[in-house]
């Protein structure tokens, strides 16, 4: 018989908060290297603890251990490295030019560099990334020019988008790389559907969409979960959970749930759990992940466990919410160091050409923010014009719009 | 030429779409093997295959999303949402996606896209199979809002959406469906075969976006109206006697004010017709353009007939409904004022 | 490396079509009394596979089996045969009704009576329903007039919903049935809100939330799935599947994953199949989840699989997508007829007193039937009121309004 | 009396609800612990507990559906969405559900929740934390629409929603939450606390709603604005030296048509602003009911002043803002014509 107990809401809290000693204890980290790794073709059903484990290659040591390890050369890696610093190095630069007032706004990547960066790596020209505003690590590793990215945040008059989106939300159809949204979620389903109509098409390739940990708990993440279940679409669906969704801890979008990854289980999508801060496991997971969707065999499901270190936004600050030292204490440490500590003990870098590698890149970001100054920032210099606010809403400007414009003076 | 019905005209434009094209493809709930719910695309399974016309899950937001998606691939979706009543879960995929992607990604990314729905009522369909949501898709800026009253124009408006580079929703009345209706609802029905405006080219042809059409001139009143509510209009001017000028709008957004304009100069007054609830209702832009417009020639506020500010009911549908006799004592008031 | 065949979209087709010969030996019934019943504070992850099993209860010979087995005594059994026997007469009526356009639109139940009745018999005064249009059961089971339920679908003078809703798109607060919406999965998550506001109030009332098949792929049924997990709200979580949505076969809403009840394992609640034709196999079911929510366990998540045997509404017409002697091939046969087979066996009911309920059942819902005609039919006698329209879009009318009301003339 | 920015007004409001009213609860995304990404609900769950103020998932769709659940319940939800611009997923949940429970129900089922919202641009928020969307809710019966101007009004109007039987949306002009802003982006930012309007009651009190105010009496044309464009129109009249009656409207919905018909027979000319895109905003069925009501009084047309119809621009927000000159620029035109 039912007892009558009064109900009570369960209402899930972090381990801790500010004041309170960080602790990742009840986070289970397996070793490097014990997660098999299945054909592509497998079945998904046997696949199921993949969702509850991490894939991890790179150990404690240093070394690149178990079945994910092996798929990249030492120039491969020294080119993830830079590709990470380069990030790190941006950030930082952007990071202080908001400070300085020249944007509105910026968004970094700190401690979350490895996963899209080493994600890049595993598409081919063509594909498709339907991103959120935190992979900015997708278009650094495949080459698009920092002054292009830089000019949007400044908004200035080279800005590639005419001013009219907000700092850092990109576009790079060339890059293979959607316009961002902002609005978040909405980019999930789309890549559904960018990758069912390259099924229809007859094409060879393929889209990987992908959402925050927070972001999970919006509707358009299962509309995308259905769609690529039922129509297989050749797409790679990556959620990126840094622990943190703005002040919001995991837990709230989790639920009772271990993983996220498991929420591909009740679609039949084969869902992997991957170490976000180790490149290589990111980069053997995408490309096992990439290689299911190009042979047809349909979407995978890829939670990349990673840690948020910097605020949510410039317009955020997490002590507030969380224990200031809570970063430190993350048990998956930082993929950049752990990439240059791998190299370092590959033999294929040292410390003295990491210091160099640093300041070089530093000075290619401060060129590039040169080079992407002389063109204007938010509030000084060159800009986008009034006439460009009214172009691009339609091909052509309806007459309503015209009168708009002429009304306006431009 | 052949004679068509409203759902005809609409099936017959996406099958002359997606025969000239084959980067037009078709989904949405019921649509596949079955033809949908008022068998708009009956047959295009059959003939174009499984891959270019299909059955979508029940989420309105995955359909449109998924449609968005592809039209950034390079294909140019057609898609249908069963009843505008259950488009509102698209809501979000329609307005800060599909209305802003063009403009906002500098036109590297554009949205292709047709949103197909049956509007409006006359069916006794309550709240949920009733609802006419023009307005609420004319304030957002980057979409384009097409209701057809015929199927001579359904079909040339579908194809012009289909092939126009923007996101366009198409509102299909579906109390025009299998006839024309003038708000007669207990009068025998009349089949489009009696009408000249079933009378629809067999192979392709468009009708502009954004031009309106006079439908029956006349030098006293300019009525703006669309959709269903046309022959409503035309039926309440003929029996006032009221010598009125019926103008089919066609396309809400962009709207052809210079036809507009053109006529209540003529006529000096004007009433504004629609099913929509009349509070901020696509009639609320209407009048205050007009009198924006043709203040000094005005000798007469521009009247609203629309549905009232309630839910759509069900059992009391021809009193909610605004049929010719409300809209010949706007006609009557105006031309008394 | 990745090969470079054209990819091909894939869309799923259901077995057999008109014409074809019905096919379901592609679906594995497991034996009646086969699944285990777990205590209900069974950690989640212990039970998956009764997400993808089908608990049943009478077998083939009219026997209850197994561990879900004799919760029920002979009068209650007589009692849920009743219910089915008066919903099946109830349908047939109102079908019948609609064709005579006494109303404009009926929707019946044929084949899945078991699922509302049985599951009705588990809750408790003050519980509430966030039903569909498919669980009239509920209403007929608790003991709701009929002839209310008929004057709501004959839209007469005494319609309790004043002519304003659809037909069947009942609402009783009293008899713990939330307003039907009309508009797919949104009452899902209304459920959840509810058990959460019982929880939060430290009430012992708990909710069902409903949802078809086809609809699970709507969104609001992800939001559900999402609060409940991390709010472990106090609900029972119920999909209907009868694998038909429409025209549309389950399959599409389904997709990859092998059944919809697997979509809880992502979220971390427990979920359940069950034979929906059993009607003890569904209350015993039900039982369980109703005492987890109010012994505050969280959720749960119960999959009926049933066929819908009739047409999906008066507008439509199944012939046109599935073969026409489908439902005779189910394989989980007609609920009523099984209770009573199991009734006769045990020996607490016969052939004669069956027809003779048959025939009592009938008189009483004609008479229902007589009773709400006196009060109208949708274009003859008495209607609700033009007035009526009006009322009750606010607690209070506002101006505009009553300015429309007065233009009206009423 | 205290003095509030309209951050403090907002949370005192709530705050003194949820103290006078166990069934208020409030819950959104960052909402409890970190007391909102605005910190208008900072404090409130160390005051009242995690299960009377707490975070949600981000899921603006299930906020909405699990408040109208609630609110079935008995309780009243006063909840947030993060930005106007993200309240599209939610949507269907308002506009099929909450605003029309009571009516198909026939009152057994109400829903008292409160949807509050930062609107409005300003802030170079771009396309995604600018939006106006109040004419997609005023178009829809069974909804009310508030948007406040300043910290005592918020208070009281705030109080009085959640106080409401039917669900109320609250669009609060993020702009205005640390002062006045009279659309002069480049003068120095003024404090509420110099305005009079930042004295606020500490204690319980409301503002009814569906009460516009007067804001600033005068003769000669009447402006019809609310939230953020108050001031700016405040500002545009002195600077134009035009004798403006600047009306703030304060419930959009239902709205305060006496107010309005009593201020523009006197003044015989109109100008209605807001900051929302132009076609079919609110400001369209203002001017519709103006020339309807006060046809024969009007000297000039009226006019409308608005955010272009584009996407809210970043870099060019100042180009698009309907700022002070724009406004002035309409006085003249309107006291000219
Ligand atoms: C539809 C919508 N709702 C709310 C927001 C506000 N918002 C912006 S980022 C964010 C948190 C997202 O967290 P997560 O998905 O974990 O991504 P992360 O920032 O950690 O990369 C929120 C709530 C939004 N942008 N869009
Ligand atoms: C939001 C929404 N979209 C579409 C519809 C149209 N519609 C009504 S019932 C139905 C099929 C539902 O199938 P299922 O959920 O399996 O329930 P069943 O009818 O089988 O009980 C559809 C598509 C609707 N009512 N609401
Ligand atoms: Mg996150
Ligand atoms: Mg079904």
């Amino acid at each position: 018989m039912s007892d009558t107990e009064p109900l009570r809401l369960h209402v899930p809290e972090p381990e801790v908060r500010p004041g309170d000693a960080p602790d990742f204890s009840h986070v289970p980290i397996p070793k490097a290297g014990s997660v098999p790794r299945p054909p592509v073709d497998v079945d998904p059903r046997e696949i199921r603890d993949l969702a509850y484990s991490i894939i991890r290659v790179l150990n404690r040591s240093g070394n690149a251990v178990g079945p994910w390890a092996g798929l990249l050369n030492e120039d491969e890696l020294r080119d993830g490295l830079r590709h990470m610093m380069t990030l790190r190095a941006f950030d930082a630069r952007m990071q202080n030019a908001q400070r300085q007032g020249k944007t509105s706004f910026y968004m970094q990547h700190m401690g979350e560099e490895a996963v899209a960066c080493a994600f890049r790596r595993a598409m081919e020209p063509g594909d498709m990334n339907f991103p959120t505003y935190r992979q900015a690590g997708l278009l650094i590793a495949g080459d698009y020019p920092m002054v292009e990215m830089m000019n949007q945040i400044f908004s200035n008059e080279a800005d590639p988008l005419k001013g009219r989106q907000l700092p850092i939300m990109y576009s790079a159809k060339d890059h293979g790389f959607f316009s961002i949204s902002g609005n978040l979620a909405t980019q999930f389903i789309q890549a559904v559907g960018w990758a069912m109509a390259s099924a229809i098409s007859g094409d060879t390739r393929i889209s990987a969409g992908w959402i925050g940990d927070g972001s999970t708990a919006e509707s358009d993440f299962h509309a995308a979960l259905v769609f690529a279940s039922t129509y297989r679409a050749p797409v790679v669906l990556n959620i990126v959970n840094n622990q943190w969704a703005i002040s919001t801890f995991q837990g709230i979008a989790r639920g009772g749930s271990g993983t996220f990854a498991a929420r591909g289980h009740g679609f039949g999508i084969p869902s992997l759990r991957v170490d976000g801060n180790d490149y290589l496991a990111v980069h053997a997971v995408a490309k096992w992940a990439v290689e299911r969707a190009r042979r047809n065999l349909g979407p995978t499901l890829i939670e990349h466990v990673t840690y948020r270190v910097g605020a949510h936004s410039t317009s955020d600050d997490p002590s507030a919410y969380r224990p200031k030292t809570e970063s430190d204490a993350w048990p998956l440490g930082d993929p950049v160091i752990r990439l240059k500590n791998h190299l370092i003990k590959i033999g294929a870098w040292s410390d003295e050409r990491h210091t160099q590698a640093e300041a070089e890149i530093m000075d290619e970001v401060v060129a590039a923010q040169r080079e992407a100054e002389k063109h204007g920032t938010l509030h000084s210099g060159g800009k986008p014009s009034t006439r460009d606010m009214f172009e691009g809403v339609y091909a052509t400007m309806p007459p309503h719009l015209r009168r708009q414009r002429q009304k306006a003076g431009v | 030429m052949a004679r068509m019905t409203m759902i005809e005209a609409i099936r017959s434009a996406m099958d002359v779409s997606m025969g000239r094209d084959d980067k037009v493809v078709v989904f949405g709930e019921d649509v596949g093997y079955f033809g949908g719910v008022f068998r708009c695309t009956q047959g295009l399974q059959q003939k174009y295959g499984v891959t270019r016309c299909f059955d979508a899950p029940i989420n309105e937001a995955g359909i449109v999303g998924a449609a968005i998606g592809m039209a950034a691939y390079g294909l140019r979706p057609c898609v249908e949402i069963q009843f505008a009543d259950y488009v509102y879960p698209a809501y979000d995929q329609i307005v800060s996606e599909a209305a802003r992607i063009r403009y906002r990604s500098n036109g590297q990314f554009t949205c292709p896209i047709v949103v197909r729905m049956p509007t409006g009522g006359g069916i006794f369909g309550g709240q949920t199979h009733s609802q006419s949501p023009e307005a609420l898709f004319t304030h957002v800026s980057g979409l384009k809002v097409v209701v057809p009253s015929n199927p001579h124009d359904a079909k040339g408006l579908l194809i012009a959406a289909i092939e126009d580079p923007d996101p366009v929703i198409f509102l299909e009345p579906k109390r025009l469906y299998n006839g024309p209706f003038d708000g007669h609802h207990d009068r025998p029905v009349t089949p489009w075969s009696k009408h000249p405006l079933g009378e629809v080219p067999a192979d392709h042809f468009t009708v502009d976006l954004g031009q309106a059409v006079v439908r029956c001139p006349g030098g006293a009143v300019t009525v703006l109206t669309y959709g269903t509510m046309v022959h409503v209009a035309e039926a309440a001017a003929e029996e006032s006697g009221i010598d009125a000028e019926v103008i089919d709008l066609r396309t809400l957004l962009p709207l052809d004010l210079d036809t507009i304009v053109a006529s209540v100069k003529k006529t000096r007054r004007c009433v504004v017709v629609h099913e929509a609830t009349l509070t901020s209702g696509f009639g609320a832009e209407l009048t205050a353009l007009v009198q924006e417009e043709c203040f000094w020639h005005l000798e007469a506020p521009v009247a609203r007939v629309a549905g009232y500010d309630t839910p759509y009911p069900h059992a009391q549908e021809w009193d909610y409904f605004p049929g010719p006799a409300r809209v010949a004592e706007a006609l009557s008031a105006t031309m008394e004022a």
